[in-house]
């Protein structure tokens, strides 16, 4: 029994946090990237309780209201502290121009699509329709870790990476077990932290967030 | 109950360490004697799989599982564990760090211990990522101890690149996760691996064949696979001397298992090729690039990351040769972390002493320290495969393994590029091991009781070259059972 | 018997490497270590000759050690045990020697150093390891104890030639010489593997008996893997590059072990591989190695030429010998491969003569250079002379080892090169006309190699020992120790020994390898009365009344001379020098001088650069204040192979390490591009 | 018996040696239109030297005065292991050819040490000059001897001559030729005569062997040159009585060892007429082209082993 509703629903979703990457991408301030990821937290969220709801697994409503809790909430707080902190940094010439990421994530998705063809084939599940549109998440966030040059910037990248694989599990398998998952948002949790900790002292050791300027160990 | 011995220690010590305000010298001494409760742990692990017992499982959903496997990684991780507990900073007469750095280290190399060990003794594969990812976490934070540039660049290089390849092995997990919900239904305990194993033919091949690749590339990064290895040079040069030998000499090693883990259950669908081929290529991508890296190196805590580099390599090439090749990967992986863990704990003394990392400036090691020198010295040509060493026996075991798959081909180029890494290595050994002593350096050592811990572990090392202890024969060949299922 | 022997020789190098850890310093400790080498090398050469000369082949095993690969498995049979006698042979008169030359590491006053002492007593700990590894070499059974000892005989010289570390070369030839053994290991290990089809238990029993079944090519290629790898052991050009490194920097008594014993276990090796294992192959195996022989031993003996550090004159010379050896075995692989047994019999007992011989001229030669370092400090022969004077003994002892190796009757080298001669002259016998015709040009080569090296020997001796001192140190030198004297002496007796009394050496040759490899069971005769007699009445000498005849006419002349009233007065008188009175050394004739005209003959081989500067005097061009002249040649396959080959590996790593750049964005991309590629390659391929 | 005959025949050329040195000169000085020394002159000049007081170098040492008496030996130890009347009986098996070879060898050997000894330039010069030439000759003398070897199936003397006694046709076959040819620049050679060494001349740039023994005085040089007369004689010897073996006692009857005799000093004439002729007809060759003449008689030493194998 397939709710053709459902299908709609979960694709959507999961193609209105792929274009949150998208627009990532497309962005250079600081600030708007925490915008964009925390409304992609937002629709994924949503999409949480829609997989709930449809599938029939009420556990999904409190993981997405952790998943609110840290994602839509904390981190972005978080963000945009340190944001307002080093705000005078932007995004100014990432190793790819703008027209050539996007059209790099174009390519990236397309190739999402035809990888993933044996696994939408595989599966009978009404969210089937979205789970290329994850792993394209998946290969934005790379992206964005990959050519932007600012340490604040690969972390976004780095939770938009993340919410891919959550996506993808969500999409797929309606939720991976409750013991994993736990384990997930606390790695989560505390590769954040770490990960704020590390911008906080790279400010303090190079007065920049610039990774470029990180090549002095080599060879 | 045994797991909690082998689990709760660690956690004990990182709490203790984290209440006891200001910092004694007593917690430090106090865990390093708790770091040998998982050891003795690991030994029953150890004895019970080598009895022929069925695997010991505990927790809800049978959480936790020690087969022959992890029992051989528990050995390892608690055994480098006490190594670098007893000759850790704090334990040392040299302690150069503040209270605050010790406390944040203690904290912290313990929960690194502890998340190492839940990882090779987790039964679900959803729970041994989710522990990975924590050695990464715990590990990056105690990088940069003392504060620098190169530190904070080694760290934030290792977080990121060690998170983002440890988030594909989750997504790669999560395809397996998916492709086994898809055909095999919803059964409880689906990610524990022996559930995973049993069903395995029942999986899809191309989604797992996607998925493998998520996971290698996921967990290869881990191990410094290359080309996935550039994060290693650098923290493991930077780190603090003990942190180094149990990246060096364990995390690796853990990454490694999770691949093998992987790998056993792809290859009961796939057949042994698929995972082999790319085991080998990797394995000798790495081979290569850590040979030539040896060659020109200027820093001799880097040289030792690269060597790690090409042993993971050579590791996964055994892995990818078959039952023979397990063995010898196993085998080698033994000798890499005792040799390794001894040489960086060594190197950080040196590190001390000279105050350089530089090859170049760092001569006259055995005048200057002459049981360090003579350690170091010893423990790189055990590493090297030099008789009467575990490393020569595994070494050839792996050319027997090569030879009896008929890829001679492969280990004529695996032979030469070990030559390569021999000659470059041996030559920045004499570097540091002779010449005059540089000016402003102290002279003269005597021997004490961590130089006699580091000849029981070349002890153990001469054993292991001379005869292997029925015992660890019987464990590997179990573990090749396990994983040739 | 060898069930006390064998026991013995274990327990002798134990007792002596304990003995060197524990206390290698002052005179007990030298003499306990001594001691202990000397025991374990002597019950090692009586239990290879109580095997050569009883027959039977002797077995041991542990299975416990090296359980995992079959057990450490020995068996002793004669082409081992001639080894073994060649390792107590070299080793007791080095192990006497050393006793007294390790006292120079005690003080700081040694041989070369300079600086304080420093990591010697391991050498102690170390010679008697590098002793045992060896025997056990020649005792191994099956694949992985072979392999294991010989890593470890390597591993133990290794740390020998470093003894003295500090002085400048040491480190950079011990590298050398490290690395290019663990490439000669490599080789062997894969040729071995390769053989067994990756069994490292696989006794030799057992390759013995699947050798035949093997495909050609495979043996061919195990067969060039072997030489390879043993060749790099024996030195065999363009392998040799190790040798003229590090025996000069290693412990004269070291350096005569590893030239006297050590590179024959390269020949060992080959022979075990291609005789005993593989059971002989096609001729050009034996064509390879005559050639290679050939072509090492004329560039050896030409580079000796050239040099004028003794030591590393001395080094070059066992490239050539082990050049002769190996014309010998080749000659007797092509025999074999013909079926020409009596002639291979011939050839192997040959090199096997020439390797013992060898084994006593070198190491009594690079004992005698020991004991000039010892007493000058110095190895450059420029500032030797007139040694004869202040170090009679050593004189003499130096002057029989030059005599011996120049061939000369009534000495060892005579008889073994003779013998040579007479295997290669059989060539004419073998059906190919083409291998054939290679005989006449190997004779040709091993006469040039002996009419050069009794010029290189003439040089060697004359320029260290006689005339008047070039420097102040050969001006004060001393006479050698007596326990120096006494290992420089055993081995001169064993020069004339082996020299005059071939007819009771030759037949226990004949049994080393009677019966191994398709050889007949029958040791081969060459003897007859109290002279050598070739197969076929193709020649006959005999070296005992040659040695009776000279001695007797020698001692005759001066009697005669006396009878006949011939005036005997002498008059010392200062030395003619077209008028000019007050001989310097600088007018004497040096070595590079002495070397000249061959190396303007080899003009071509060596390509030596020439410098020279002149200074005139100011007032006038017709005057000159000084003039220097430089010249180097160049060993052109080190420029040819060794170069590029380093080249070659220095560019592929600065490729590599362009790819650690220090950029996480780049680090990131190769990590992308991997997932990228191998998931396309895994849903795709 | 026969022991005593061999004996005897070593000591005839012992005797004959410096005669036949006389003998090369007086040619010589014949060809050059001089009158000469009478032939016999050189035995004059040894009894002289026999008489006079011997000088010794003060840098010298034992082995200087050690080695005109090994170089001697050495030599006279050949004679009695050559044909010159017949081929050696009972001393045939002590030394073969190549036995010859080395034994000549250890004279030359000593005589170079002997040269460095006392510490001049010229001494020095010398040795390494009888070295250089000594080793580039043996090549050809190996392959001189692999070629009569293989005729002969033998590499012992009395075989080989008794070999070419038995067949006359191998005596003209292009190897014999050829071997002959390139044995004869080795004895040129190896004896010390122009145009590859001059034994007349004193003048420093262009002496060999003289510069060798210029510190040699008294009854060493007396021996030295005496032996250095025998090496002549027996490589005359040898070019003669392998080669052309006929006119060798094959049977050990007074007449025939008489005929012997004759036919041996016959022999001797000719090769001493050969050699002066030569040497008044060529210039001293310049040191550093000696090797270019002896690569010459290496190549014809090759070729005449080949030619045998050809031919067999």
């Amino acid at each position: 029994m397939v709710d053709p509703l459902f299908a709609q629903l979960s694709t959507l979703a999961a193609s209105l946090a792929l274009l949150f990457g998208l627009l990532l991408l497309w962005r250079r301030n600081l600030g708007s990237y925490v915008d964009a990821f925390q409304s992609q937290s937002v629709v994924i969220s949503l999409l949480f309780c829609v997989v709930g709801y449809f599938g029939e697994d009420p556990q999904l409503y409190g993981v997405a209201l952790l998943f609110v809790a840290l994602k839509v909430w904390l981190m972005p707080r978080y963000l945009r502290k340190m944001q307002q902190r080093f705000a005078v940094e932007r995004e100014r010439e990432p190793y790819l121009n703008v027209p050539s990421s996007l059209i790099l994530a174009g390519v990236a998705v397309i190739l999402a699509y035809a990888l993933m063809r044996p696994v939408v084939a595989l599966s009978n599940l009404p969210t089937r329709g979205g789970l290329p549109l994850a792993l394209g998440l998946i290969f934005v966030g790379l992206l964005v870790i990959l050519t932007r040059k600012k340490a604040f910037t690969q972390v976004i990248g780095f939770l938009i990476l993340e919410n891919g694989i959550t996506v993808l599990a969500l999409l797929g398998t309606y939720g991976i077990p409750l013991i994993v998952e736990l384990g997930v948002f606390l790695d989560a949790l505390m590769g954040f932290l770490v990960m704020q900790i590390f911008i906080y002292q790279l400010h303090g050791t190079f007065e920049s967030i610039d990774v470029d300027q990180l090549n002095q160990l080599r060879h | 109950m045994t797991f909690l011995f082998l689990l709760l220690p660690p956690l004990i010590a990182a709490l203790l360490a984290g209440l006891v305000r200001p910092t004694r010298a007593w917690v430090a001494r106090a865990n390093a004697l708790l770091s040998l409760i998982p050891l003795g742990a690991a030994l029953v692990f150890a004895a019970q799989a080598v009895a022929g017992q069925p695997a010991a499982t505990f927790g809800p959903g049978e959480l936790l599982r020690a087969d022959s496997l992890s029992a051989l990684l528990l050995l390892c991780v608690t055994g480098v564990a006490v190594l670098a507990l007893f000759l850790g900073p704090n334990l040392g007469p040299d302690s150069h760090y503040d209270a605050e750095q010790l406390r944040r280290y203690q904290i912290f190399v313990n929960l690194f211990i502890g998340a190492m060990l839940l990882a090779v003794s987790a039964n679900n594969v959803g729970v041994m990522w989710v522990a990975i990812e924590a050695t990464t976490l715990s590990s990056a934070l105690i990088i940069p101890l003392s504060l620098n540039k190169a530190s904070v660049e080694a760290s934030w290089k290792y977080i990121l690149i060690g998170s983002t390849g440890i988030a594909l092995a989750f997504a790669g997990t999560v395809l397996a996760y998916f492709d086994f919900v898809s055909l095999v239904g919803p059964i409880a305990n689906a990610l524990n691996w022996p559930v995973l194993l049993g069903n395995a033919h029942a999986l899809h091949p191309e989604v797992i064949r996607l998925a493998f690749i998520f996971l290698l590339v996921g967990y290869g990064t881990k191990a410094g696979l290359a080309p996935m290895h550039t994060w290693l040079p650098d923290a493991h040069a930077e780190a603090p001397a003990p942190l180094s030998a149990l990246m060096s000499g364990v995390l690796l090693a853990v990454a490694i298992y999770a691949v093998l883990r992987w790998k056993a259950v792809v290859d009961a669908l796939l057949g042994p090729a698929f995972t082999n081929n790319l085991l080998i290529g990797l394995g000798l991508l790495s081979m290569v690039i850590a040979a030539f890296s040896l060659v020109i190196q200027r820093n001799y805590k880097r040289m030792l990351a690269y060597s790690s580099i090409e042993h993971t390599g050579l590791i996964c090439l055994g892995l990818g040769l078959g039952p023979a090749g397990i063995f010898a990967a196993l085998l080698l992986l033994i000798c890499h972390s005792a040799a390794k863990s001894m040489l960086f704990l060594l190197a950080g003394g040196i590190l001390q002493r000279y105050q350089s990392t530089s090859i170049a400036s760092v001569s006259g090691l055995l005048k200057a320290m002459p049981w360090t020198g003579g350690l170091f010295a010893t423990a790189l040509l055990a590493l090297l495969g030099l008789p009467p060493f575990g490393m020569f026996v595994a070494e050839l075991a792996l050319l027997k393994a090569g030879f009896a798959q008929d890829a001679p081909w492969l280990m004529a180029a695996v032979l030469l590029l070990l030559s390569v890494a021999f000659v470059s290595l041996v030559r920045h050994l004499n570097q540091l091991l002779y010449g005059p002593v540089p000016a402003g350096v102290a002279v003269g050592e005597s021997f004490s009781w961590r130089s006699a811990l580091f000849c029981l572990n070349l002890g153990g090392l001469t054993v292991l070259g001379l005869t292997l202890p029925a015992p660890l024969m019987i464990l590997l060949n179990q573990i090749v059972g396990i994983v040739t299922k | 018997m060898s069930a006390v022997l064998f026991p013995l020789m274990l327990a002798g190098y134990a007792f002596g490497a304990l003995a060197g850890l524990l206390g290698g310093r002052g005179s007990v400790g030298r003499w306990l270590v001594a001691l202990g080498a000397g025991l374990g090398a002597g019950a090692g050469l009586g239990l290879g000759a109580g095997v050569i000369a009883g027959g039977g082949a002797l077995v041991w095993s542990s299975p416990d050690l090296f359980g995992f690969a079959g057990g450490l498995q020995l068996r002793l049979d004669t082409l081992g045990a001639a080894f073994l006698v060649l390792i107590g042979v070299g080793a007791i008169p080095a192990a006497i020697y050393g006793a007294g030359y390790s006292e120079a590491y005690e003080d700081g006053r040694t041989a070369l150093r300079r600086h304080p002492r420093q990591g010697a007593e391991a050498s102690g700990f170390m010679l008697n390891l590098f002793l045992l590894s060896m025997s056990l070499v020649a005792m191994a059974d099956n694949i992985f104890t072979f392999l294991f000892m010989w890593e470890a005989m390597s591993l133990s010289s290794y740390f020998l030639v470093i003894t003295e570390s500090s002085e400048l070369g040491t480190l950079q030839a011990g590298q050398w010489y490290l690395g290019m053994a663990h490439l000669g290991f490599v080789c062997v290990a894969a040729g071995f593997m390769l053989f067994a089809g990756g069994d490292w238990a696989a006794s030799f029993d057992s390759l013995r008996a699947g050798a035949a079944a093997l495909p050609a090519a495979l043996r061919s290629i195990i067969f060039l893997l072997a030489l390879a790898g043993f060749g790099s052991k024996a030195g065999i050009v363009p392998l040799h590059l190790w040798l003229p490194m590090a025996h000069p920097v290693a412990p004269s008594h070291v350096s005569a072990l590893m030239s006297g014993v050590l590179i024959k276990l390269g020949l060992y090796g080959l022979l075990r591989v291609s005789l005993d294992l593989l059971g002989g192959g096609p001729a050009w195996w034996g064509g390879l190695v005559l050639g290679l022989g050939a072509v090492s031993a004329v560039l050896g003996i030409l580079y000796a030429l050239m040099e004028n550090d003794l030591k590393r004159l001395l080094a070059y010379s066992s490239v050539e010998n082990m050049g002769i050896i190996l014309m010998a075995l080749g000659a007797g692989l092509i025999f074999h491969s013909y079926g020409l047994m009596a002639l291979a019999g011939l050839s192997f007992v040959a090199g096997l003569y020439h390797t013992l011989n060898h084994a006593a001229f070198k190491g009594l030669l690079f004992l005698g250079a020991g004991a000039v370092l010892h007493a000058t400090h110095t190895r450059n022969m420029e500032l030797l002379g007139g040694l004869i004077k202040r170090m009679p003994w050593t004189a003499f002892f130096f002057l029989v080892g030059a005599a011996a190796i120049s061939a000369l009757p009534p000495l060892n080298g005579f008889v073994s090169e003779w013998l040579v001669f007479q295997a290669l002259l059989g060539g004419f016998q073998i059906p190919s006309s083409e291998m054939a015709l290679i005989m006449p040009l190997a004779v040709g080569m091993l006469a040039l190699t002996s009419g050069l090296a009794a010029a290189c020997f003439v040089k060697a001796f004359g320029i260290t020992f006689l005339a008047i001192p070039r420097s102040v140190p050969a001006e004060q030198a001393h006479e050698a120790t007596p326990a120096m004297r006494a290992g420089m002496g055993l081995l001169a007796l064993l020069c004339l020994g082996l020299g005059v009394l071939p007819f009771a050496v030759v037949p226990l040759l004949g049994r080393v390898l009677a019966g191994i490899g398709g050889l007949p069971a029958d040791p081969v005769v060459l003897t007859f009365n109290l002279s050598l007699q070739m197969p076929a009445g193709f020649g006959q000498m005999s070296p005992s009344l040659m040695a009776v005849g000279l001695v007797g006419l020698l001692a005759l002349i001066p009697v005669v001379l006396r009878m006949l009233r011939v005036n005997r007065r002498l008059r010392l008188s200062d030395t003619w020098g077209c008028g000019r009175t007050g001989q310097t050394p600088r007018m004497e004739y040096t070595a590079t001088a002495f070397a000249e005209p061959l190396r303007r003959v080899f003009t071509q081989l060596y390509r030596p650069t020439k410098e020279l500067t002149i200074d005139f005097h100011p007032e006038s061009k017709y005057f000159v204040q000084s003039i220097e002249y430089r010249s180097q040649i160049t060993p052109w396959f080190e420029k040819v192979l060794y170069r590029p080959l380093l080249e070659g590996i220095r560019f592929a790593a600065r490729m590599v390490r362009r790819l650690q750049s220090g950029s996480l964005h780049l680090y990131l991309l190769y990590i992308s591009l991997t997932l990228v590629l191998l998931l396309i390659v895994a849903r795709w391929l | 018996m026969s022991i005593l005959l061999d004996f005897a025949q070593g000591v005839l050329a012992l005797a004959l040696a410096p005669g036949l040195v006389g003998l090369v000169r007086w040619f010589k000085a014949r060809l050059q239109n001089r009158r000469g020394a009478a032939p016999w002159q050189p035995y004059f000049e040894l009894i002289k030297l026999f008489g006079k007081d011997g000088v010794v170098s003060n840098n010298a040492s034992w082995l200087f005065r050690a080695a005109p008496y090994v170089v001697f030996g050495s030599t006279l130890a050949v004679a009695f292991l050559i044909p010159t009347i017949f081929a050696p009986q009972a001393l045939g098996g002590v030394g073969d050819l190549l036995a010859v070879v080395y034994l000549l060898l250890l004279g030359t050997f000593c005589l170079a040490l002997a040269g460095l000894d006392p510490g001049t330039a010229f001494g020095g010069m010398g040795a390494s000059r009888e070295m250089t030439i000594a080793a580039i000759a043996e090549p050809t003398l190996a392959l001189a001897i692999f070629g009569l070897a293989l005729e002969a199936g033998s590499t012992n003397l009395g075989q080989i001559v008794a070999q070419t006694l038995g067949n006359p046709a191998l005596a003209v076959t292009p190897g014999h030729l050829m071997a002959f040819a390139a044995l004869f620049i080795v004895t040129l050679a190896e004896t010390g005569r122009l145009p590859v060494d001059n034994p007349a001349t004193h003048l420093e740039l262009t002496m060999v062997h003289e510069a060798m023994i210029l510190e040699y005085s008294g009854r060493y040089l007396a021996l030295i040159e005496w032996a250095a007369g025998l090496k002549l004689l027996i490589f005359f010897a040898l070019l003669s009585n392998l080669f052309v073996p006929w006119g060798l006692a094959v049977v050990l009857t007074p007449v025939s060892l008489l005929v012997g005799v004759a036919v041996f000093i016959v022999k001797l004439a000719f090769l001493a007429g050969v050699v002066a002729l030569l040497e008044t007809r060529v210039a001293k060759l310049r040191l550093f082209r000696v090797p270019e003449l002896l690569s010459l008689s290496f190549v014809l030493a090759l070729l005449s082993v080949i030619s045998s194998f050809v031919l067999r």
